[in-house]
């Protein structure tokens, strides 16, 4: 039991400062990894700010983009036109979405329309391995995988190309709802849906776009982490991964997404190191969780969420 | 609940033991003895059935007795009994029946001033009123009436600040009433010892066609016989149940839900409220039913109504079995024989609509029901007996205890109103008038010698006013008021009820009032309803305002017109009434209305008060104008007076040519 | 079409508040407890039982546990297959540390230790609400599934981490667990077993308790601004579907598979009963059964139809489509009749009252 | 339901109008930088019907959040039956006999009038949860015993054809109705009523005006509400606080506050109502 304890509370932290360039090491690593959760939890978000819908098939989709990008690339296709292939892929499935299942559902308790995302998950599952067979796909588009040594500190250079792809994407994004008509209107109808009506938007259209939009995002996830593990069905549960991400940074918050996902991504691979022996191993299923719960004693609205006030 | 039922033989209701239970107190105590804990009565109120076995009500009564005697009432008393139907109303007719003193029920929609006719006359000293709307009123008339003493009240919501000294909670007096029983044990039995079968037990004041209402006297006798006699008749016995809805202040309530209740021993039970009466009726699914026919007639309207909302494939499968259930359910009630396919198909009809429909209306287990008080439609009559439900007509009056001439099972027709009932003897007068002598002719008019000799004969003959006759098989036929039957100047027989009721049998017609009496022909006033033809106009996409608009329509004209044509046609083919086929019409401008004096209070039309208000109308009929204009005082809700302006429109309707016309004398029976 | 409601008063609040005040209503639930007492275990098939009715009555239970938190209380939970897991687990642990208590006493103390499990994850639903609560649901599903899985005392240090249920009985030599059980044995002891623990729940949601979940879930504010203690009231609700769940879990474990690992209560399984809740009708008990049914039943079918209708294809291609269908089949339920089930059920009922009126 | 006493008040016009049953002292209350509240005081006797009026946004609903312990003023102190109150959650409030309705009425839509009144009947309620789900003895008895309670109350606002049904399908009169039933059900001592005529028609308005005058006089409950109809102030209202962008502009009977200079500028004057 002793020895335990000693392992919990300070033997990690006796490590941890005898070598601090490994310290850095899993930190940076940590944070790349964090970097594409962020685009999980992005996705995630656009959806949720702009239609209230918890969008439980984001994972789903990261699976759906990837399987179908690694699928083109399997047929012959070159890169940007499986790129492209792929894109309109997302789109359509955006479009067929909003038609076949929000339309109907429009007006319905968040809870339905959550549930109906699962059923969604569970059709794209089927659909895309039906098409595409359940084998591991590998994915290759010539991003390098060689390990940089930067000030003595060993990096993966493919998590830096992911990172840097992911931090261009949000940085895209912001853009795209800053200085666009259809960004403003997206913010206009994530604040108020009668406001967006009086913008001159029909609904749908926002609908169909913002599913487009997070149906990218998930193109690009799946791209990168379909490169780093390979595309199979697990690629879809990195979405519970990025759930908690989501709590740390709120519903509704672009910003929320990237911190929280640059801070559930260092926090979970310091945790794995330096804790996860003494505990047994695979702790990153639950550690992420329970931090973010632990956060949401404290700060209910996430890192970033609008403080709600209550009104009788 | 055991439904154990005990049958009654007439004999265990006169005697038992030795003991002449010749009065409804001391039948009370012969239940409350027998059946102590089977269900007496009950009341829908806070959300449940709540219910009182015939033990607790002769407790009940005899607190509230001995709390009246406490007050000061006394033997041949009148006690007043204004409300919906309530319970301790019930067991107030008891209480005050036990002291000797008699009961005068009053309708509760009566306004003050009608209210204090028949306080003053009846010279009431007591009431009990159900709530604050009648305390109301009875207080806005206590001037008026000096020998009212004390007004108790039942339910003391919003009386919180009434302060007058004549007031008391029913709840006080049966508290003294435990007092007093405490104080003077055998009070309660020695005046229940006091009352006999001919003392006088309860006073039913008649609002009359014309004049004043008259106060009818009814002795035990009168009343427990007659309705022992039918419950006989029908083998009604202490399982049964039925609902008591219909105005305490009406013979039909007093003998169908207390004088028979009594008699057989079975539970009555009171509605929650005017409003929720169908609602309680359907939960409750009465074994015996009494209702007017106009209930009945409602119920089909509504029955219809909702059909038409349902999806195409329900609304074919209920007209064809319907139809079945015309061809084969009255035969089948009957007890002829009937082959074995419609068998078949009528059983399939019962599972998938008779019975299921029967459950919604809450007829499920009616044995056997009635319907009195005028002539029921024959389509509606039909209607409800193909359905396997025993309706049954009779006929009879307040003055004869109403139990005279009914169906009997299996010999049931729509047009007349069956065979006498035991004790009764009939008689047929020249005049075609009908008379009875039976155990329940009335004692008397209060107050009233004229009216009584004229009504009654020396010994003991009731006349009827009413003309009619018995046919082939023996039933009796009644078609009209006797001094309403009139002659039109060709000599041809003129029997304006019976004209009216055939109008009013068509959905669309409300009221009608005939002329004819000295005249060349016939001539209607009409009341459309406005439910149905309002329902007729939206399907023809016709918007209207209000009844008075709707009923100036050429196309309701045209509507109502071949009613009218229809009832010539029919008449026809009458021998006795083929001469006053209806030549012209118009429909009246306003709805005939108890308020303006032109129905009684049972909603049956004042021939005389209308002929004279709309004389104009009336002339203008016989001169073969086409327009009228009209000017007239209405009474709204409210009690306020308005007038209202109309012009109205006169139409002649075809007349079917008969070549031999019998001139129409009555036949008298043999 | 048969109800013969006409005559059917009632004299008493008692008789008013039956749970099935229409008598027809009565004779149908009779009919439903005869059949499947006396007919299911005779005339079922060993299959039929162990396949279809067992697990059909383990995902009853859940459901209802879960209805009670989700559909009842309005607190969105997707972490029911850990509350199983503890049920398991405890179960195992008593039945093992005390060989001779019985088998029901052990069930339900199996359930107690889920409560508590339950009360502790529930503590955020204070603070937190909605989707967030959710989220945090999924903490305690993955930590406690992790747990059982890395902690070697739960499963007694077996070397495979699979726990399998000892052979217990109710009385005497009636065995219901383990090798001598018999499917028969077994179905009716959890027949039993949930058959009265809905009878509790839904005496339950008839009652304060209940009605104040309701209030939580309806109007939070609200509730509290009439005296309901909003935290003590969710706890109540955590507490008292993880207790439901918890002998579902067990029952899983004891009576349906015999051997369970933590595996078998992973975040699918979290998914699997809210599916039958969302399917059966939110806040129904009837719901719960009538949603596990349809989601127990549903695989079975849409396995064997290919079959049936001869096609040729592949069992991989199978499973992708079942997948598939079952997913478009909850979006279909869910547009069709949101309420789900118990809602037809409802509607289909008050057309058969008020036949032949459409109203 | 309350037994008629005819003897309790000697003088059949007036209430007893009691003792300070709430003094509300000083109270500001701000959301961030807005002043919602600005240094209100007044009272709240026993048995009166006190109305508090003014146009939008002056902070009539903000005072009744505050006394129910919805709303924490950040100054100024509350005093109820002689207590002055620390900060509490409002379901304490409710344990102490202050019951409230809504604005926009805040009914539990998934339940039927009988269950919303029944809940609002919980805090008399005592039986432990097993013995609930047991549904035997002791747990029945209570819940047929307050059955009878809230069907008293059905009874009394005339909703008895609605017992039944879902609140849900119910007209937004009626919904009012359910949703005083409920308040009443708990048997307040102190009643707040927000905005209870809102949206109703002059017959419904009536009726709503007769049951509150009748809960007032039956049950001796003390009542406070906003109202904006003025014509139904004036009509019921023993006294009338006055309030206008956070600040009490009058305090008095009707007949005062109608003349009252500051009122009549205001507010009345402005062609309201």
């Amino acid at each position: 039991m002793e020895g335990f304890l000693s392992d919990i509370f300070i033997a990690p932290f006796v490590s941890m400062w005898e070598y601090p360039v490994f310290l850095v090491e899993v930190l940076v690593g940590g944070l790349l990894v964090g970097v594409m959760y962020s685009l999980v939890a992005l996705g995630f978000v656009l959806i949720f700010k702009a239609s209230g819908v918890f969008n439980f098939a984001q994972g789903a989709m990261v699976l759906f983009a990837a399987l179908f990008f690694a699928g083109f690339l399997e047929a012959g296709m070159p890169v940007w036109l499986a790129l492209g292939a792929s894109a309109v892929v997302m789109v359509a499935l955006a479009i067929v979405t909003e038609r076949v299942v929000l339309r109907p559902l429009v007006n319905q308790p968040p809870i339905v329309l959550f549930m109906a995302t699962i059923g969604l998950t569970f059709f794209l599952d089927g659909f895309g391995q039906m098409i595409w067979g359940s084998d591991i796909k590998v994915i290759d588009i010539g991003i390098p995988k060689e390990p940089l040594e930067i000030h003595g500190v060993l990096i993966n250079s493919f998590d830096i190309v992911a990172g840097v792809t992911a931090g261009l994407l949000v940085a895209g994004l912001a853009l795209f709802f800053h200085y666009t008509k259809i960004g403003r209107a997206l913010r206009a109808v994530a604040d108020d849906h009668q406001a967006a009506l009086s913008v001159g938007i029909p609904l749908q259209s926002i609908w169909v776009i913002v599913w487009s939009v997070a149906g990218l995002v998930a193109l690009v996830a799946g791209i990168m982490w379909g490169s780093s593990l390979g595309v199979q069905f697990s690629l879809a549960l990195v979405a519970l991964k990025a759930l908690p991400v989501l709590i740390l940074g709120g519903f509704t918050s672009i910003p929320g997404a990237i911190v929280g996902g640059l801070i559930i991504g260092a926090s979970e691979k310091i945790g794995e190191v330096y804790w996860g022996p003494a505990l047994g191993g695979a702790i990153e299923d639950w550690h992420a969780y329970m931090i973010a719960m632990v956060f949401l004693l404290f700060r209910p609205q996430g890192l970033f969420g609008e403080k709600i006030i209550e009104r009788v | 609940m055991s439904r154990q039922a005990v049958a009654v033989a007439p004999d265990l209701v006169a005697t038992t033991g030795g003991e002449i239970l010749d009065t409804f107190p001391k039948l009370l105590v012969h239940h409350a003895a027998v059946r102590g804990h089977r269900t007496a009565i009950r009341e829908k109120e806070w959300g449940i059935w709540q219910a009182w076995t015939w033990a607790q009500v002769r407790d009940e009564v005899r607190w509230l007795a001995c709390g009246l005697a406490d007050l000061g009432f006394r033997r041949c008393d009148k006690l007043a009994l204004i409300g919906d139907n309530r319970p301790r109303l019930y067991w107030g007719i008891t209480a005050a029946q036990a002291l000797g003193a008699v009961p005068v029920p009053m309708y509760q929609d009566a306004v003050a001033d009608e209210m204090a006719f028949v306080l003053d006359h009846a010279e009431v000293r007591f009431a009990i009123a159900e709530d604050q709307e009648q305390v109301d009123k009875l207080l806005l008339v206590k001037d008026r009436v000096p020998k009212l003493e004390w007004i108790i009240f039942d339910d003391p919501r919003g009386m919180r600040k009434y302060r007058h000294p004549a007031l008391i909670a029913v709840d006080e007096v049966r508290a003294r009433g435990q007092a007093f029983a405490r104080a003077n044990p055998g009070f309660f039995e020695g005046e229940l010892a006091a009352g006999k079968g001919s003392d006088t037990s309860i006073i039913l004041y008649t609002s009359g066609t014309t004049g004043q209402p008259k106060g009818v006297m009814l002795s035990y006798d009168n009343v427990r016989i007659t309705a022992a006699n039918a419950v006989e008749r029908d083998g009604l016995n202490d399982s049964d149940e039925v609902l008591a809805y219909l105005p305490m202040a009406w013979v039909g309530d007093h003998v169908f839900s207390y004088a028979q209740a009594y008699a057989a021993g079975f539970a009555i039970n009171c509605p929650e409220s005017g409003a929720t009466v169908m609602t309680d009726l359907r939960e409750l699914g009465p074994t015996y039913f009494f209702a007017p026919p106009r209930i009945y007639e409602n119920l089909l309207t509504t029955v219809m109504i909702r059909m038409e909302d349902a999806a195409w494939i329900k609304r074919k499968m209920f007209h064809y079995f319907m139809e079945v259930a015309r061809r084969v359910g009255l035969r089948i009630l009957d007890g002829e024989t009937v082959s074995w396919q419609e068998r078949l198909l009528y059983g399939l009809g019962r599972l998938l609509v008779y019975e299921p429909l029967k459950n919604t209306l809450g007829f499920s287990r009616i044995r056997v029901a009635y319907t009195a008080g005028e002539a029921i439609g024959p389509d509606i009559f039909r209607f409800f007996r193909s359905l396997g439900m025993n309706v049954k007509q009779l006929y009879g009056m307040t003055e004869t205890a109403v139990l005279v001439v009914m169906q009997k099972n299996g010999e049931v027709r729509p047009d007349t109103v069956g065979t006498p009932c035991k004790d009764v003897e009939v008689r047929i007068t020249e005049t075609g008038e009908v008379q009875f002598r039976c155990p329940g002719v009335f004692q008397a008019y209060f107050k009233n010698p004229e009216a009584t000799q004229s009504a009654k004969t020396e010994d003991g003959w009731f006349l009827t006013g009413d003309a009619g006759y018995f046919d082939d098989d023996g039933d009796l036929k009644i078609i009209d008021r006797a001094k309403d039957v009139g002659r039109l100047n060709d000599g041809a027989m003129f029997a304006p009820k019976y004209l009216e009721n055939k109008l009013k049998f068509f959905p669309f017609i409300k009221e009608a009032v005939t002329f004819g009496d000295g005249r060349d022909h016939v001539a209607a006033f009409i009341n459309i309803d406005l439910t149905a033809v309002g329902n007729w106009a939206e399907r023809r996409n016709l918007a209207y305002s209000g009844y008075t608009d709707l009923a100036r329509r050429q196309e309701v004209y045209d509507l109502i017109q071949k009613n009218v044509e229809q009832v010539n046609r029919d008449l026809a083919a009458d021998r006795h009434l083929s001469g006053s086929q209806i030549k012209r019409f118009l429909i009246l401008h306003k709805e005939l209305d108890p308020d303006d004096g032109e129905l009684t209070r049972t909603r049956k039309v004042r021939r005389r008060f209308i002929a004279e208000r709309y004389a104009d109308l009336i002339e203008a009929l016989y001169t073969g104008q086409s327009n009228c204009q009209v000017d007239a005082e209405v009474t709204f809700e409210d009690g306020r007076k308005g007038r209202i302006h109309a012009d109205l429109e006169l139409r002649d309707a075809a007349v079917v040519e008969v070549a031999n016309r019998d001139p129409g004398r009555l036949r008298k029976a043999g | 079409m048969f109800y013969r409601e006409a005559g059917q008063f009632k004299v008493s609040y008692a008789a008013d508040q039956a749970i099935f005040p229409i008598r027809q209503d009565q004779i149908g639930m009779a009919m439903i407890l005869a059949v499947a007492y006396v007919v299911m275990p005779v005339a079922g098939s060993e299959y039929w039982l162990e396949t279809i009715m067992i697990p059909f009555l383990v995902f009853s239970l859940a459901a209802i546990g879960l209805n009670i938190l989700t559909g009842y209380a309005g607190q969105l939970s997707l972490g029911t297959g850990a509350f199983m897991a503890c049920g398991a687990f405890a179960a195992y642990k008593l039945t093992t540390a005390f060989p001779d208590l019985n088998i029901i006493v052990a069930l339900l103390l199996s359930g107690v230790a889920a409560a508590a499990v339950g009360i502790v994850f529930g503590l955020p639903s204070l603070r937190i609400k909605g989707f967030y609560l959710a989220v945090a649901t999924l903490a305690a599903q993955f930590f406690l599934i992790w747990l059982f899985a890395k902690v070697p005392w739960f499963t007694n240090y077996s070397a495979s981490g699979v726990i399998s249920a000892p052979p217990r009985a109710v009385v005497g030599e009636l065995y219901v667990t383990g090798v001598h059980a018999t499917p028969q044995a077994r179905y009716l002891f959890c027949l039993t077993l949930v058959a009265v623990l809905a009878l509790l729940a839904k005496n339950m949601v008839r009652s304060s308790i209940g009605r104040q979940w309701m209030a939580i879930r309806d109007m939070d504010i609200a509730a509290e601004i009439i005296g309901i203690r909003p935290l003590r009231t969710k706890l109540s609700a955590f507490a008292i579907s993880s207790f439901y769940c918890g002998v579902a879990g067990a029952l899983w474990a004891f009576f349906y598979t015999g051997t369970v690992e933590p595996g078998a209560f992973d975040i699918n399984r979290s998914f699997q009963i809210l599916y039958m809740i969302i399917i059966g009708g939110l806040g129904s008990i009837l719901g719960a059964f009538l949603g596990a049914g349809f989601i127990v039943l549903l695989p079975i079918v849409l396995s064997r139809l290919p079959l049936m209708l001869g096609l040729p294809i592949s069992t991989a291609t199978i499973s992708h489509i079942e997948v598939m269908v079952f997913g478009t089949l909850i979006v279909f339920f869910l547009i069709v009749e949101p309420h789900g089930l118990a809602r037809l059920w409802r509607i289909f009922k008050e057309k058969l009252r008020l036949w032949p009126f459409p109203y | 339901m309350a037994a008629l006493d005819q003897a309790e008040t000697p003088d059949a016009d007036t209430r007893e109008i009691g003792d300070v049953l709430l003094r509300v002292d000083r109270i500001s209350l701000y959301f961030g930088g807005v002043r919602a509240l600005n240094n209100i005081s007044f009272e709240v006797r026993e048995h009166e019907i006190l109305a508090i009026i003014g146009p939008n946004g002056a902070g009539k609903s903000s005072m009744l959040n505050v006394i129910n312990g919805f709303y924490h003023p950040q100054e100024g102190t509350i005093t109820y039956r002689g207590k002055t109150r620390s900060r509490m959650r409002p379901y304490q409030a409710a344990a102490q006999g202050i019951a409230r309705t809504f604005q926009n009425i805040a009914l539990f839509k998934g339940m039927s009038t009988l269950d919303n009144i029944m809940t609002g009947r919980l805090l008399k309620m005592h039986q432990p949860f097993w013995m609930q789900a047991l549904y035997w003895g002791p747990a029945q008895r209570e819940e047929i015993e307050h059955r009878k309670f809230c069907e008293e109350i059905i009874d009394f606002l005339e909703i008895q054809h609605i017992r039944k049904t879902p609140v849900g399908r119910l007209p937004y009169g009626l919904q009012k109705r359910v949703e005083l039933g409920r308040a009443l059900a708990a048997q307040p001592t102190l009643l707040l009523l927000d905005e209870p005529m809102a949206g109703m028609n002059v017959e419904e308005k009536e009726d709503m005006c007769r049951f509150i005058l009748d809960i007032n006089e039956e049950f001796g409950t003390t009542i406070a509400l906003i109202e904006h109809d003025m014509g139904v102030v004036m009509d019921i209202s023993d006294r009338v606080v006055v309030l206008d962008y956070g600040r009490k502009l009058a305090d008095g009977p009707p007949d005062s506050v109608r003349s009252d200079p500051a009122v009549v500028s205001a507010y009345l004057g402005v062609g309201h109502d």
